[in-house]
């Protein structure tokens, strides 16, 4: 489905070098890196907590997306086509970055990114460099929905704690608070797939990143329209939004999907909310790319009321830099 | 024939390393029925890198030859396998040290130390159809062995037969732990693809020392 | 090849529809409009010269990417699938914004666009609206290399032309110095479009966006890095670069071809040129869509130094936006 | 007969629109072969937004007739097609102003200043192939017709029958103008798809009128 005509073997590290290479005066890469699979931000801001953002595999978020746009994360470290990046990766950037501060790691729920990250803090213990673990796992459709959230995966939904925590950090909150509160956050967040088998008709809720099958399938009406009001209802129901929380929500389009469907898609997902509970902040956007189904990543988060300020500036990204 | 020289176990390593390497296609094919399809793929990346820099260097000890090859799998591999194995190789590294030769008691207590340390860094215990069930089986087969005064030859077969028993037992298991979870009953019929990894390296030292 | 699940009849005014929902404070639609094909920047400054571009058809630049950014084009009209925009549409636009110093219309040179923008200019003299157009002939591949410039067709080198007449008619620029200035940037811009045939191993450049064979092939090596230099190659035969111009590229990033192929892609094209003309300014993005092909669009500009400062600033669309 | 009223004039375009729209199809895979697959989808959309208007409207003169249906199509249609056919609509209203009914001669002089102005608009002449090649074929035939002094009947075959003939002469033509252009000599062979959707709209206005 899926043509990659770059060496699979160093794609990360390709990739990694190209955007130093075209973006100077935003990304760096780590000097004599073992694997050079880190971006860092440019210029450095070791005064303060730093973002260190990991992911690998199919689900891996662009690591521009992360580190390149303004106060987003500090680093982004990218593993393999499939894997986790590797724990001595994070901890290198880290090394490199040497923010007294701390760290504040973010990552999603899965097997290869917890033991990374976990034996990366290990290793930056030694050096006398504290951090913190903030481990999404917002998919409440990838394992059974009455399983405990502990053992959810994670999708795109850490984009509003990267940003919330990106703000927070140049505000100088330290590592504490931010734990606190992205911690916090995370709980409020929740996302699911939505993907659509095109020959069988089906509208598909919570198809894993890795072709693990939909968790929810419809036959009744095949339409971007009957999506978004069915990924909508399952996200608010998991995530019952109190009085003094706003909706903010995140499309992301793999890049097999379209930009019209997307923007067709949230505004449909906008129009049917109207009636239930408003969404006040909606962006779709290429987050993240899952490589497997012709659909979209929905993330919702019920943001309190005070954290809305983080969310109000716009920011950009080299997906699209002139 | 009871202690076991540096020298040997780096060639004995370096064996395994191709037979891990060979086998990239078998692996993969395995954890893409229940996983993401990626474990041949990075163990060839953090064998072939061990390979290449037991070609190149020596070692003064049993230690530093399993540590060194412990902290390139961590570097090189990435996933849950480079952490996974990357423990197994450090984990017990205290039961060698400053030896050389070292004993098929030694060697027991080094993995015996590198198991529990995969038990707790991983979380995962037997059952939960991972590499830990053929390994835990290859240390208790090993550990018994070497209490029963086995020689270098029958110590490292013993540990071959348990891992492979232990990767035999993950078939019919339903996944407990790791991405292959999400695939649920799919993966009954199935051995773990880290479970078989783990026992063709059991294998290959018990070619070695054959 | 590509799915679409939105309505084909209707996506374009659903687009168009959905982008003014969800960026109330980017865009608007032209109320009362009779197909809703137009986005206008909001607010409108109809004090200065305006710029309308259009496009229509498989190689339709996103209208956000267009209008939604700071300082590029005030009017974005689309057509429908394959169509350009109608001449009423480009019309009404104009005729909302009500700019007295005039329009630059932009546009590429498919006969479709070619007449509804002369016929739309007709419609707008009527109402005493001045306008000058800017016909973009980049593709130096689409046509027998050998044909005049003037019959060849555009593909995205007009962002440039864009981004500067942006700027300038922000400064307060008249429509005559920039219909002048615009004119010649076009002149020194040049594109192809770079395939790859990953059935037969083949290197292609010059095929067209609707389908159009490939005019060049090259069976010698098929990888990233070979199809770059050929590609860098033959634009600077192309556009014989003189002594006080400054090389500008971008790297168009259709949508079935993914976001590391691009960055390795246009970090060769920058190693390549290295050792010949170097590019002082590269810029990959997601500019457009073309249906047809995996690979890439390529647009060259040998920009005169006194205009480098137009694209020196950064800016934001809405591909990614929190 | 040899005067044509309004309300004809709108029942015979009533009868072209379902025509066109009823080859929404074959016009499509003409230009799929040596274009870019939208002639049939342009004209279907042009022509179904005319039908309605036409279904809810009454036109005082043919030259109100006229002139609205050529606006509805340049603001429906867009594309090349939207543009040419509202030029050929609009083009000769001239000839019909403040008329009901109209004769041969008032309506071959409609035609014919409406294909002077495609001429002029879209910069094509006979032999580029394109509509121009139907349409100019339409108009040769429908002059004459009228100088001639056929009726209304007659009339309009001899434009229908121009039409056809001038289509068919496009088949052996190479593409000199518009995106089919750029498919070479792959046009060779083929039928604009242009020149047949002309050749459509003068049958049904012959069928109508027959
Ligand atoms: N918590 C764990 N502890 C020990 N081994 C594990 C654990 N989770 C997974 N594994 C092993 O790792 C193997 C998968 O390795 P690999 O494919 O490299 O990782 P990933 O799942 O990140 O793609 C599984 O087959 C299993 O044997
Ligand atoms: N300059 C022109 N003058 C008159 N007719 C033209 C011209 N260019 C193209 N055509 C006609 O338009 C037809 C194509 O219409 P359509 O498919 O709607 O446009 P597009 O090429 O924009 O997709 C051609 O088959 C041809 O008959
Ligand atoms: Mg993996
Ligand atoms: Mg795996
Ligand atoms: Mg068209
Ligand atoms: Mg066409």
């Amino acid at each position: 489905m899926i043509t990659n005509l770059c060496n699979s073997d160093t794609i990360s590290s390709d990739f990694t070098e190209a955007m130093a290479a075209i973006h100077p005066d935003r990304v760096c890469t780590v000097p004599g890196s073992f694997n050079n699979r880190a971006l860092l931000r440019v210029p450095i801001e070791n005064d303060r907590v730093n973002l260190i953002v990991s992911a690998g595999g199919a689900g891996a978020p662009f690591p521009d997306s992360m580190v390149t746009c303004q106060s987003m994360a500090d680093a982004s470290v990218v593993g393999g086509l499939h894997a986790a990046p590797s724990a001595y990766d994070i901890y290198e950037a880290a090394k490199y970055i040497d923010a007294k501060p701390g760290y504040l790691l973010i990552y999603n729920n899965f097997m290869g990114d917890c033991l990374n990250n976990d034996m990366a803090r290990e290793l930056m213990e030694i050096e006398g460099l504290k951090s913190s673990l903030i481990t999404y796992n917002d998919d409440c459709l990838s394992v059974d929905p009455s399983a405990p959230r502990e053992e959810r995966t994670g999708l795109l939904g850490q984009h509003f704690g990267i940003r919330i925590a990106g703000l927070m950090a140049r505000e100088g909150a330290d590592l504490c608070t931010l734990t606190d509160v992205i911690g916090r956050v995370r709980t409020r967040t929740a996302s699911l797939n939505v993907s659509f088998d095109t020959e069988k008709n089906l509208v598909e809720l919570g198809r894993g990143i890795s072709g693990e099958p939909a968790r929810i399938t419809f036959d009744e009406e095949f339409s971007l329209e009957f999506a978004a009001a069915k990924a909508y209802d399952h996200l608010l129901k998991d995530l019952s939004p109190k009085e003094d929380e706003v909706l903010c929500v995140l499309v992301n389009r793999p890049f097999v999907t379209n930009y019209e469907d997307t923007y067709i898609f949230a505004h449909a997902m906008m129009k049917h909310a109207e009636g239930i509970v408003p969404i006040r902040r909606m962006t779709p956007g290429h987050f993240g790319r899952h490589y497997y189904y012709y659909g979209f990543g929905v993330s919702m988060l019920c943001c309190p009321k005070d954290l809305m300020k983080y969310l109000a500036e716009k920011y950009n990204t080299t997906s699209y830099i002139f | 024939m009871n202690t076991i020289t540096t020298a040997q176990l780096q060639e004995a390593l370096l064996h395994a390393c191709d037979v891990v390497i060979d086998a990239e296609g078998m692996l993969t094919n395995l954890d893409t029925i229940i996983g993401d399809g990626d474990h041949g793929i990075g163990m060839k990346t953090g064998f072939s890198a061990v390979r290449t820099m037991l070609q190149d260097k020596q070692f003064e000890t049993a230690d530093a030859l399993m540590r060194e090859t412990g902290m390139m799998l961590l570097k090189v591999m990435g996933g849950t396998s480079g952490v996974i194995y990357g423990t197994l190789f450090i984990g017990g590294h205290q039961a060698l040290k400053d030896k050389d030769p070292v004993t098929v008691q030694d060697f027991a207590g080094y993995i015996d130390l590198g198991t529990q340390a995969i038990a707790r860094r991983g979380k995962v215990s037997k059952g939960d159809k991972t590499m830990y069930d053929a390994l835990s089986a290859a240390r208790d087969a090993m550990v018994q062995a070497a209490r029963e005064g086995a020689d270098v030859s029958e110590f490292f077969r013993a540990g071959a037969e348990g891992a492979e028993q232990g990767a035999e037992a993950t078939k019919p298991m339903q996944s407990r732990i790791g991405r292959s979870k999400n695939f649920r009953d799919r993966t009954v019929g199935h051995p773990d693809s880290g479970a078989v990894s783990t026992s063709l390296i059991f294998r290959a030292l018990a070619d070695y020392f054959a």
